[in-house]
């Protein structure tokens, strides 16, 4: 915190701002805990080993969900079905799904075995799931340590070609060149997809699915670049929408380090019902904390649909709210990259010292946390030459401040996703400014009681403030106001409401139980 | 005074004096740095009509790529003199002059509809020519006393377009198309168009298509009346429908 | 200087290092003030209206410097033989020198007048030409306030299309897109010539001609532009060279209201003897001070031949020495543009950090001046878009550090003079950020014993050093010891010395004398 | 793996694919902006051989001019197959092995003689290559035992060239040309080989010219011996003399 000017924020409203934000999320989370959802019970099947489409090109975790679901049977959990089922037939989770897929039975209509070789069998499944999990954990932890973390901010690039393999060509360049972090963009409307698409994507629109066979294509590409280039290379994808947990799910199972992942993400830019979002993103963290998967939350896109400055406060409080949540799934702050963006017009006078304001209250309101920077895009247009010059500012403002993940913006953000020379240009740029400027933070300080000391802690307040009234009408209805983004969304409405449902009074999921009480033990 | 004024028969690009044909391109190749590279860079802009081309950058960027900056003097031209006008035609009105115009020549108020269509999930395009707020302080058409809007967001598919139409009665329909990713646009485009078609509705309507990489020729192109592109102001929609529906106001009681 | 961070400079080494810069130009000022030169002598006629060419090409204020010249009869002044001439004759100087041109008589040859009738001619010659550079002076000043003084930084691009017409057509457009000073950069190595060029200029290399034809065109187009976009705008040329008195006076004629000026450029750059350069910076410094043209000194080229971090010191040095040989042309420090550079390779680690403090000693040493801040040139390539960003971060330390003329940098400065479009990217890439970052000098503090208090007071250190070096050996010893921009000149070579003279008993130069002693009036 | 490769006979740019051609532009024209204006760019930019061509940007430059930026879609090709290196081919020695490669076939210093021709006043590029500090490191030609450097410096004229190269008996000669505004560099080394010829030196000396304008191809073309362009360095420039200057001792050996 040394490498940093101040903004010597009040630390009572920091204090109150947190305090409110876990009443805020203490209030959801009473019917997160009630409550699963189809996607969650999948994530289970895939934990357990579920993987691959049926015939007719279903993957076999929403198979057997769903026929355990048309009978009714989904509130008791789909642990207990599978068991019971590979117990009944002899056969592993794979081949009971397989067979389920072929329609040769229903889980359901197999005879419920006995207790205590069903429980045993739970036992079994759920061991050799979280030891799988933690056994990738563990070899990226070591590959980390053994290359050696590089420096923040990391500068992390998108592929987005529609084809896994020319991302993969591209994301080895791009390591190469020196990016710490490579994200696959997620073909067009993925998040509304109630399934996973499985094996590699040789064509996407704007691009290329999250598929597990993706990642693992991806995963070893860049564990030879970073053979290669003798540092680590994290490799990141888009958890958020339908699919939520089983996403993070095939992350913990190919080594992903991070995913995007927000509390609301889904609610608010893909209409996705709130309590399935709700509900899913705690899952999806919990096996990101257990799999140390460092999250991205997406506050950015709120201030592309709304005012950067006059909504700034926006931003503060869904990152508050998002650390709440995030506390809940048993997240450590080093494994959250709390969002926010560098979006002002670039026409506005002084707009680099409320960005400098803005990115710093982030900083400092979240010490302990890996903050993730993303970079004009709304101002962006076709004049690449301009748009360079702002991510040149954004670049600048980030080391200054501190942050320590920067997704590079690319000159041609307004034009097309990034070609071959656009991401060497990025590079080129962010590695230029953090060198030229490496020192910036420890040097300078602000004027007490500056325009951006008064403006951070403006925002701060009007968090505070807007935090209280969350509190008052509880986040829901706080959503439903159109509070962030500018956007409303009905309680009842939105895609995916259909696959939540309480959980059953015999409700059984040892899975995240299990990574629950390890992670909860990890926090004594 | 001696400066070469320009001939617009023979447009050709402007470095710092007429007609040297001034260009700066960038690409990158799949070859590797070094000096066959740069002539490899060379010659490509040699094909491009180019001479005395200057690679003045050529930059590995690894796995066999390399990027160049490349300078030269084009040996081509262009007929401006030919070139016709081919953006929206119509007199640039205020709101004001927007309803008054609408009140005198159609006499009632006008149905806007309005859907980003396909998967483009884009809403900000659409919602700035629409929306109160409008765009760069110029209001959108909602807040036009003779324009009735109906906005029904995003990712709306043709055929629930098609029911909407009806189900409004709309006089104008305006779509928006952001992501332009292998053509994906012009696929969304042709499909509506042949949808309205098919279900008698293109005739009845002014049918609008926007978005940054939408140009006005293209829309017309792919059988829309108008398209807009990146920048577009609120009152020059509102400008195009006022004038177009007086149009045909006018033509279908001359009809009668 | 509350508007900017603060360097908290040694003041005792601030008032060392002016004392000992004033000691060093004292030195050299003996041998000024005993010596002209034909470039002074030709400064005077042209003053006193003579204008054009002979049939030969040969500009009339050489030719008549020339005839007195090859006569021996110089070291007496011009202003006599001129005047001499024009009682003899009964003809205005310019008809005088005509004939001169036609050969139709030498001046010396002409019988000496009554000396009281010529003394009145020189007086009347004197007062017309006194008052006519007031005349023009105090237009410019009245359109300055009437149309308002941009504020700082100035907005300053060159151009240099070699044709004078298009010149002026695309300072226009620059001045419409936002410029505020407007520079046309000289044919190649003009400054070797040992006279001006006349007339229009349709063909240069490397730029165009300073004519005085050249001049009046452009301020015309200037002015013109400046009407439209209601904004003073100003007109540049360079007068460092053989020819520096002469082009200060055409720019006092012509109302030009910056001229690039060192009172050692010629020396280092041009290899132009020592002693012609000292004489004719003082009497075209001289001009500059009564006709309120701002000087633009050339410190940025030491860094261009050496280090700019090592040798940063050097460039202090030198400006402390331009600021006193300013002075001692009577010069008021609001017309001193005091030159610097950002140069430092963009590898280097905190390169940003050293220009900061460089560009801060810079503007913190000399409060009360305009220095005038030179982009990066020596680290631009090929890569025009690396070379923007350099230009982005340039442009962050000049409004930061509060300058006040920046020259901007152009993106294909590496590849050729300005193109009408680089031009433009230029100038919208300083409006961008000087608008976005407005107040962020006055945001700003730093460190105090930082990297940059540190780095700036050990420049100063290293300046009094060296001046303190300078003193004891003499500024022109230290030239020869390669001082400057690690370029050795001797005192006795370089061109143009054959031009200087020392100054008759009966010399008579009273057009200098009494913008002389009218400057001492206002100092007082 | 389904990457398409590279078919090096029809090489064309590549954005986010194989062979999608895409090469993004910019260029100024001498007309006002407007949908007619970003057509004419279209339209140039067809020319070019470009298709599916986008006008992503224009500007108002005032005056009359606008300012375009452009991405599109080449169609041309280039046959890389066919071109051969055309660099300076030499293997890379580091000094002490040029030393010893000089003592070894040559048996004696090799004489270097360079400088700035013509008005040009740029001697750091030069200077890099001659003076001891070298570029970037790499030290100059003087630091080289084997070598003989006389640095004349800039604007010295060919005649004066000419007249130093016999005196000082030169093996080599290193010219720069640093401006090249209307062709001026082209000018300058013609007239100097010309001088060269015309005094019979030409042969007698390797005659070699720098710049960051300067090709190999270029300097070949105008009657030199090898071009060395931007990024030169001594190593590099002392690797070619030693290896020329060996192959030169030898064939004189044996011609003898
Ligand atoms: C904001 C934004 C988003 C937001 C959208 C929020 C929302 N509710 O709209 C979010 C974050 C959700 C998003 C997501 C995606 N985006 Co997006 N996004 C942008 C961004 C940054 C700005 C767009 C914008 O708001 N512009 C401001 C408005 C006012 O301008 P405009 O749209 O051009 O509209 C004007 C005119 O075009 C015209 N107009 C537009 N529509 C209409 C309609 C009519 C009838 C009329 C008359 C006029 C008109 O008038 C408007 C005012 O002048 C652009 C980059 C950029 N700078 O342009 C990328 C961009 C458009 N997105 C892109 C992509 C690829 C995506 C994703 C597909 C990425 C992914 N794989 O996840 C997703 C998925 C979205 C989907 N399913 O469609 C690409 C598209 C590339 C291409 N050419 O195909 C862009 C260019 C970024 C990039 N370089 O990759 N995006
Ligand atoms: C420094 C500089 C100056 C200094 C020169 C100081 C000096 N003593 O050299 C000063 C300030 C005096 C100057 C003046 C001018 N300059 Co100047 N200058 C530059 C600048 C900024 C850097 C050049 C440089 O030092 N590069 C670093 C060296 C190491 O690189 P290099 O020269 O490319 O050399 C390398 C290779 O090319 C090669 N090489 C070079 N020569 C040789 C020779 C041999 C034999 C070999 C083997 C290799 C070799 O090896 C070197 C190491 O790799 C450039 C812009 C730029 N960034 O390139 C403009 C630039 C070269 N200048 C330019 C101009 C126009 C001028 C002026 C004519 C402007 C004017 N009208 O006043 C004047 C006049 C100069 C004259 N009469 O020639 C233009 C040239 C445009 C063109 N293409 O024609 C440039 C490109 C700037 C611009 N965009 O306008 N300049
Ligand atoms: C938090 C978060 N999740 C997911 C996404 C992308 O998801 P989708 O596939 O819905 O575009 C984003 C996009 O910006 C995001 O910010
Ligand atoms: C102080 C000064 N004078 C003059 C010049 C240009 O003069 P020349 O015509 O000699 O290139 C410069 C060039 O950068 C300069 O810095």
């Amino acid at each position: 915190m040394n490498d940093k000017p101040t903004l010597k924020l009040n630390q009572d409203l920091v204090r109150k701002a947190r305090e409110f934000a876990k009443e805020v999320t203490d209030g959801v989370q009473k019917f997160i805990n009630a409550r699963s959802t189809t996607s969650v019970e999948r994530t289970v099947a895939r934990l357990y080993g579920v993987d691959g489409i049926s015939e007719s090109g279903v993957p076999l975790s929403n198979v057997v969900v769903s026929d355990v679901e048309k009978a009714n049977g989904l509130n008791r959990g789909i642990a207990y079905w599978i068991a019971n089922g590979c117990v009944a037939k002899q056969v592993s989770p794979q081949e009971l799904a397989e067979a389920v897929g072929r329609k040769e039975f229903s889980l359901i209509d197999l005879p419920p075995q006995k207790e205590s070789v069903v429980a045993e069998k739970i036992d079994e499944m759920t061991g050799k799931a979280l030891s799988y999990v933690r056994k990738i954990r563990d070899e990226r932890d070591e590959m980390l340590k053994a290359l050696g973390d590089p420096p923040q901010p990391y500068l992390y690039v998108i592929v987005a070609t529609g084809n896994i393999y020319e991302d993969a060509l591209q994301a080895k360049a791009a390591a190469k060149e020196g990016a710490d972090v490579i994200a696959v963009i997620r073909s067009t409307a993925q998040s509304l997809l109630d399934f996973v698409p499985y094996g590699p994507t040789t064509e996407g629109y704007g691009g290329t699915y999250a598929t597990q066979e993706n990642f693992k294509i991806m995963r070893k590409a860049l564990d030879e670049a970073a053979q290669e280039v003798g540092r680590y290379v994290r490799l990141t994808n888009y958890a958020s929408g339908l699919c939520m947990p089983e996403i993070s799910a095939m992350g913990a199972l190919e080594g992903l380090d991070f995913l995007l992942n927000d509390s609301m993400y889904g609610i608010l830019f893909r209409n996705i019902n709130m309590l399935r979002t709700f509900v899913d993103q705690y899952t999806s963290r919990l096996v990101c904390a257990y799999s140390h998967i460092t999250i991205n939350t997406g506050e950015d896109n709120y201030i592309k649909t709304s005012d950067p400055i006059s909504r700034a406060h926006t931003v503060t409080t869904s990152q508050l709210i998002n650390e709440q949540f995030a506390l809940k799934s048993h997240m450590k702050p080093e494994y959250m990259g709390i969002g926010h963006a560098f979006e002002i017009d670039p026409d506005v006078e002084n707009g680099l010292l409320y960005e400098i304001a803005h990115a710093l209250l982030t900083r400092e309101l979240f010490p302990r946390a890996t903050p993730k920077y993303m970079p004009p895009t709304r101002h962006m247009t076709g004049d690449i030459f301009k748009g360079y010059a702002m991510n040149t500012l954004y670049n600048l403002v980030s080391i200054m401040t501190g942050q320590s993940i920067q997704l590079l913006g690319m000159l041609t953000e307004a034009i097309h996703t990034p070609f071959l020379q656009d991401r060497y240009l990025a590079i080129e740029n962010a590695k230029y400014v953090f060198n030229n400027a490496k020192a910036l933070g420890k040097e300078i300080e602000f004027k007490d009681d500056g325009f951006i000391q008064k403006r951070a802690n403006e925002v701060l307040e009007n968090a505070v403030e807007l935090l209280e009234h969350v509190k008052k009408v509880g986040l829901m209805s706080a959503i439903e106001e159109g509070t962030f983004g500018d956007i409303s969304r009905k309680k009842e409405e939105g895609k995916g409401a259909d696959g939540v449902f309480v959980k059953g009074e015999d409700y059984y999921n040892p899975l995240f139980e299990t990574m629950e009480s390890e992670l909860e033990g990890e926090e004594k | 005074m001696s400066v070469k004024k320009v001939d617009l028969t023979h447009l050709r690009p402007y470095g710092d004096q007429m007609d040297d044909g001034a260009v700066q391109l960038s690409f990158t190749l799949p070859i590797p740095d070094g000096p066959r590279g740069r002539e490899a860079a060379r010659q490509m802009a040699n094909s491009m009509g180019l001479s005395e081309v200057q690679v003045v950058f050529s930059q590995d960027l690894k796995e066999n790529f390399t990027f160049f900056v490349v300078y030269g003097h084009l040996e081509k031209y262009a007929d401006y003199t030919s070139i016709k006008a081919i953006g929206v035609e119509a007199p640039k009105m205020d709101m004001e002059q927007v309803n008054d115009y609408i009140s005198k020549y159609v006499k009632r108020p006008v149905v806007v509809i309005g859907a980003t269509i396909g998967t483009d999930a884009h809403t900000v395009g659409l919602d700035s020519i629409l929306n109160m707020k409008g765009f760069h302080g110029d209001s959108g058409l909602e807040r036009y006393k003779m324009f009735k809007v109906h906005n029904l967001g995003s990712q709306v598919s043709p055929t629930d377009l098609a029911k909407k139409i009806r189900e409004t009665k709309a006089d104008i329909v305006l779509i928006s198309q952001i992501v332009t990713q292998r053509n994906i646009h012009i696929k969304n485009m042709t499909k509506l168009v042949d949808i309205l078609e098919a279900e008698g509705l293109r005739k009845s309507v002014l049918l609008i298509a926007g978005g940054p990489r939408i140009t006005h020729e293209l829309a017309v192109e792919l059988g829309y009346d108008a398209g807009f592109g990146a920048g577009s102001m609120p009152s020059e929609v509102a400008s195009y429908i006022a004038s177009e529906m007086a149009k045909r106001a006018l033509s279908s009681s001359k009809e009668r």
